[in-house]
């Protein structure tokens, strides 16, 4: 059935070094178009840098990545923003000192063209042009439901908005695909279900949606398809069910050893806690708790 | 090939008081993030207070001539020292936390204040050092010559930035300094009292320069009070030659300099050589665009 | 017996308000373990006590000392070490110099500094073998175990550990806190700052929930595992259930 | 005019300031004109200066370069082949900017202090170049004398008060224009760029460019400025065009608050205005004018008009 699908973005081979380390290796994977696509793994895993090559901030040493059907490896990440792919960041990077409507205004740059004569003389064109901008850049504000905070600062913004205008921002640059980067890090549950919806309906507009989230509940309530990743190299993918199952993923999160002994000298410390170990496969919904606010990269540099 | 040592041995004389004003850069520069334009200000005050020194009857022979020299420069750099730390509390504490532009206009602000305060103390014209400061001994040694002035310049300079490598890397106030200079939070986290700290960089780095000041005074005989900038600007561009921040950079950058500088003067011609200074720092930094000893600053994406 | 209490702890980021209102107990001996989500306040209330923030009101006591308007380092110097979130050790300096940094209020006590060391290496047989070695170029777990040793070296009474299971992989997180228990054996009273509450919860006595800057609950870790709203919350129990 | 500049100023505040402006020099002595002719001249530079740093964020304290490369363009080819002031205008502003663009092109993606230091380097190699009196064009250390004037229908502007209205005539043409620039496409762009690069890159934006357009306007806006300093200075010498200069104009940008246009006016008249105000402390006047840099950056470090959103960051800054 997969393969009947139409895929929009190929990684063939993928492989990236940082001095010596194997941060991705040798990584293969099919985004489909109009899917949801997670990409999971235990921290340092070397997502978010399958995410920095996607988007032209690394060169891969070697393998390709085919985004449409054209290669983009060696453009550059404005190129590849143009060419349709979008993004959001780990650590937010919104421009702090901009409002919200700036931000999101700065994802029509490039589907935009006046410049600076046009701009200066304030040609019809350009006016035009520019109340397009706008109406664009209002339209992506109230998809994500953010229009009473147009005038606000993004750095004076809640968290969880700060993640919605950043969502916001990446889709006012007309995406074909939208590459997520932890979207519901450091949401709590009533923000994260109302980013899960989100995200559907964003996909369900016609984007396709390629993300790396800790959050189980995230990523198996809306995935078509999961990947898993570890050591820079793919273990595991299909679907949400089946990656659950899947024995080689268990292992990745938890490790083999028995950490019995851990609690037990741990009570014999406190006295009397309980020493009741809750079996394997249920720790897998916990990962949330992991999640870091630590980029991948950093051990590696 | 003896105009190539000479200019050799000049250039190192000459390059190693760069160094030593460099050093003051660098090391504000690596504790603070700022750079601090009035650092060449106190390089001309320490040649100030030194030919006030050695003009008064220091020098009146009741020790040899080669100790009273080394008074004068201790007393010298004691002297800049208090000004440093007084610069310091007064205009940049206040700015610590605020944007690093301000800093840069704040330094301006005091460089002023300082060259104006030297101008009313000691006039506007330019000052000698009286010819009976410095014994006019030459060796020949290989065919060139070498004065009693070069000897004593690098003697004391290689001194000073010997003990400084030694206080910096051997002991544990000289780890604090380090460690402050990486991340100033965790310096605090461990005990460190980073004021402190960054007091003390404020007493050697003026310090240094202050020597530097007192021994090219000695060597060119003529002082003004606006040498602070020209020789300011020079060592900044050696530290940033050297990659700023880094002490073992802003010894060998200025060196560097010096020597460039001098080759230029005798091969190129006078006029031109800090325009091929600059040229080199240039094409240096197009491709080491972190200077030589810099780090490699990816930026965490 | 409470060796560490906040006071109605009110911390703010330019206007926005990150800890509004704490009030926390730790008492001497205990493990207490502060949960939350990302952005709850956890870390902003350890750099709190730890001098690194300003309060906007409130009072952080430690034995008869008011903390609230001391520097960083005469906090370290009363005996309250802060382990940072990400380790943040020195990279460019070594192994050694890290730990001697960690004994800075010693530093003029060379007999005090050696036998924290060793001390240290013996938490950690591994610091050991790569004294030498700059910090940079240690593992991940390594790393780990230097900033926690890097802040015993400071003898502390006690040790603020923020989220020392970040980014390592689950056996080296076993092992971390089993070093983690032995050092509150050894008379260290603990306060932990974890994402993963699940063994948070089984280390410590007590916890406290933080949700956006507020105590949302806290009690015995026990209970406060049987508690519904945790399990939901923390340990996705429901979902875990959700997906056998 | 008046509904541009409304973002800054009530209307009426700027009807005010105008007719003051145009009142002035008919109440004002020949050596207050001139110093407000130099005010402009400042204004003229720090808005070209403000672009680079203000609006993109490039620390650039190498600017005298191009006001020198605009205003030794002038007396060159005003002197030796008799050009029109008025097609000099242009010229000047053409050959800055294709300086600017040469120069900057291969040293655009240093960060921040090594740019500084490297805008720095390039304002020596020119005063150097110009002082060493290349094929004779420049004059060496004398400089070049340059007799002809701005000339309106035979009319030469010439008196402190004509010069007064031309110059301040430019300022208004060119704040209108960087008005205009500011709230566009390209305007925007600039700020994201100074915001963060790499979201700025992500959001398609051609960093790289961005600069690159942003430091050749800038050159040009200067090098355009040293037309008309050369028209009213007359002798052009190379020591008009120090780093000493290049470091007032920085200071007139940050002093004004970055990216603010009223900010660069106001910044320029703290630089130009205040040491003249200052005339009657005599010798002591520098060492004032050093300790008010000082203490304007202690108690006012978001500049004396900041532009709304600097503002914020630099008022959270202090509180912390």
């Amino acid at each position: 059935m997969r393969a009947q699908e139409q895929v929009l973005l190929k990684l063939n081979k993928l492989t990236k070094n940082f001095g010596g380390l194997k941060a991705v290796d040798v990584f293969d994977l099919d985004v489909a178009s109009g899917s949801i696509t997670s990409l999971i793994g235990p921290n340092g895993a070397g997502k978010t840098t399958v995410f920095n090559l996607i988007t032209g901030i690394y060169r891969p040493e070697a393998g390709s990545i085919k985004f449409d059907g054209r290669e983009l490896i060696g453009r550059q990440p404005h190129q590849v923003a143009k060419a349709g792919i979008a993004r959001t960041f780990q650590t937010l990077r919104l421009f702090e000192n901009l409002t919200c409507f700036e931000n999101v205004l700065s994802g029509q740059h490039c589907r935009t063209c006046s410049g600076i004569m046009s701009s200066i003389l304030g040609t019809s064109a350009q006016r035009r042009e520019e109340a397009e901008v706008r109406g664009e850049a209002e339209r992506c504000l109230k998809l994500v439901d953010m229009w009473d905070f147009r005038d606000e600062l993004a750095r004076n913004l809640p968290y969880g908005y700060r993640r919605r205008l950043e969502i916001a921002r990446a889709l006012a640059t007309r995406p074909h695909l939208l590459v997520l980067d932890e979207p519901a890090g450091g949401l709590n549950e009533k923000e994260s279900a109302d980013l899960m919806e989100l995200i559907q309906g964003i996909r369900d507009s016609g984007i396709t949606i390629f993300l790396i989230e800790h959050d189980m509940q995230v990523v198996m309530g809306i995935s078509d398809w999961v990947a898993v990743m570890d050591n820079g190299g793919k273990i595991s993918e299909g679907t949400p069910y089946d990656v659950q199952h899947d024995a080689r993923v268990i292992e990745a999160y938890l490790g083999t050893d028995n950490d019995d002994d851990l609690y037990s000298e741990a009570s014999q410390a406190a006295g009397q806690r309980d020493t009741n170990v809750p079996d394997n496969k249920s720790y897998i919904g916990n990962t949330a708790g992991s999640a870091g606010e630590e980029s991948e990269g950093e051990d590696r540099t | 090939m003896a105009l190539f040592i000479e200019q050799l041995v000049n250039g190192l004389t000459v390059g190693a008081v760069y160094s030593l004003v460099a050093l003051g850069y660098t090391m504000v520069y690596g504790v603070m993030r700022m750079i601090n334009f009035a650092h060449g200000d106190f390089f001309m005050i320490g040649s100030y207070l030194g030919f006030t020194l050695v003009s008064s009857a220091l020098l009146g022979g009741a020790i040899p001539l080669w100790a009273a020299l080394i008074v004068v420069v201790v007393l010298s750099m004691a002297g800049v020292a208090i000004i440093g730390v007084i610069v310091e509390r007064a205009a940049y504490r206040p700015l610590r936390r605020s944007s690093r532009l301000t800093a840069v206009v704040s330094a301006i602000g005091v460089s002023i204040f300082l060259q104006n305060a030297v101008m009313l103390i000691w006039g506007p014209r330019y000052r000698a050092y009286p010819p009976w400061s410095v014994p006019s001994i030459t060796w020949q040694v290989g065919g060139i010559y070498i004065n009693f002035m070069q000897v004593l310049i690098l003697a004391v300079s290689f001194g000073l930035m010997v003990a400084l490598y030694l206080f910096v890397q051997r002991t544990t106030v000289g780890a604090a300094i380090r460690a402050t200079a990486i991340d100033h939070d965790t310096a605090r986290l461990m005990g460190i009292d980073v004021d402190q700290i960054i007091r003390l960089i404020f007493l050697i780095g003026p310090a240094l320069g202050a020597a530097a000041g007192v021994l090219l005074g000695l060597y060119y005989r003529q002082i003004h009070f606006t040498v602070g900038w020209t020789y300011g600007l020079k060592a900044f561009t050696a530290a940033i030659m050297g990659g700023i921040g880094n002490i073992p950079g802003a010894m060998v950058g200025g060196l560097l300099l010096g020597i460039l500088e001098m080759l230029g003067a005798g091969y190129i011609s006078s006029a031109w050589k800090d325009v091929f200074v600059f040229l080199i720092l240039i094409l240096l930094l197009m491709f080491r665009p972190t200077g030589l000893l810099g780090e490699r600053i990816a930026e965490k994406v | 017996m409470s060796l560490l209490e906040l006071g109605d702890v009110h911390i703010a980021y330019g206007n926005v308000k990150a800890v509004k209102g704490i009030d926390l107990v730790v008492n001497d001996g205990e493990i207490v373990t502060l949960l939350g989500a990302n952005g709850a306040g956890k870390t902003t209330t350890l750099r709190a006590i730890s001098g690194l923030l300003r309060l906007q009101s409130g009072v952080i006591r430690f034995g008869e000392h008011e903390l609230q308007t001391m520097p960083a380092h005469k906090i370290v110097e009363l005996g309250i070490c802060h382990v940072p979130e990400g380790r943040r050790v020195f990279g460019t300096l070594t192994v050694e110099e890290n730990l001697n940094l960690g004994a800075y209020k010693y530093r003029n006590d060379p007999g005090r500094v050696q036998s924290g060391r060793e001390r240290v290496y013996q938490l950690f047989p591994r610091l050991e073998e790569r004294q030498r070695q700059l910090a940079g170029t240690l593992s991940g777990g390594e790393q780990q175990m230097l900033a926690i040793g890097r802040g015993l070296m400071s003898d502390p009474r006690v040790l603020l550990l923020d989220e020392p299971s970040l980014g390592l992989a689950p056996k080296l997180v076993q092992e971390i806190f089993r070093t983690i228990c032995e050092i509150n054996r050894q008379g260290v009273t603990i306060l932990l700052v974890e994402q993963n509450a699940r063994i948070a919860l089984r280390v410590a006595e007590r916890a406290y929930v933080l949700e956006t800057g507020r105590i949302a609950l806290s009690g015995e870790s026990l209970e406060l595992r049987r508690d519904p709203r945790v399990q939901q919350a923390y340990l996705g129990v429901k979902e875990a259930a959700g997906l056998s | 005019m008046a509904e541009r500049m409304g973002g800054y100023l009530s209307k009426w505040g700027l009807h005010v300031i105008i007719g003051i402006g145009i009142i002035f020099p008919h109440v004002a002595g020949n050596y207050w004109i001139d110093v407000a002719v130099f005010w402009g001249i400042y204004v003229l530079l720090g808005l070209s200066l403000n672009i680079i740093v203000g609006e993109v964020g490039l620390f650039n304290m190498g600017h005298s370069a191009f006001f020198a490369i605009g205003a030794y363009t002038t007396a060159i080819l005003s002197e030796r082949f008799g050009v029109s002031l008025w097609l000099l205008l242009p010229l000047s502003g053409l050959a800055a900017g294709v300086a600017g663009y040469i120069l900057a092109k291969p040293i655009i993606h240093l960060r921040g202090d090594y740019l500084l230091i490297v805008t720095i380097g390039l304002n020596e190699i020119i005063r150097i170049t110009l002082l060493n009196n290349p094929w004779g064009l420049t004059g060496g250390p004398n400089g070049i004398i340059m007799l002809d004037q701005f000339r309106i229908f035979g009319y030469a502007i010439q008196r402190p008060i004509d010069f007064y209205y031309l110059v301040w005539a430019f300022v208004a043409i060119t704040v209108f224009v960087l008005i205009r620039l500011q709230r566009s496409r390209i305007g925007r762009c600039w700020n994201y760029v100074r915001e963060d690069e790499i979201a700025a890159q992500a959001m398609g934006i051609d960093t790289r460019w961005a600069k690159v357009v942003a430091f050749t306007l800038g050159a040009a806006i200067a090098g355009a400025t040293g037309t008309v300093f050369a028209a009213k200075l007359v002798v052009i010498s190379p020591e008009s065009f120090t780093f000493m200069e290049s470091v007032i104009l920085f200071c007139i940008v940050i002093l004004g608050g970055m990216g603010s246009i009223p900010g660069v006016i106001l910044g320029s008249a703290g630089m130009m205005v205040l040491p003249e105000l200052l005339r009657n402390f005599a010798q002591y006047r520098m060492l004032f004018f050093g300790l008010a840099l000082v203490l304007m950056m202690i108690f006012r470090p978001q500049g004396l008009w900041p532009s709304r959103r600097w503002t914020t960051i630099l008022r959270e800054g202090e509180g912390e």
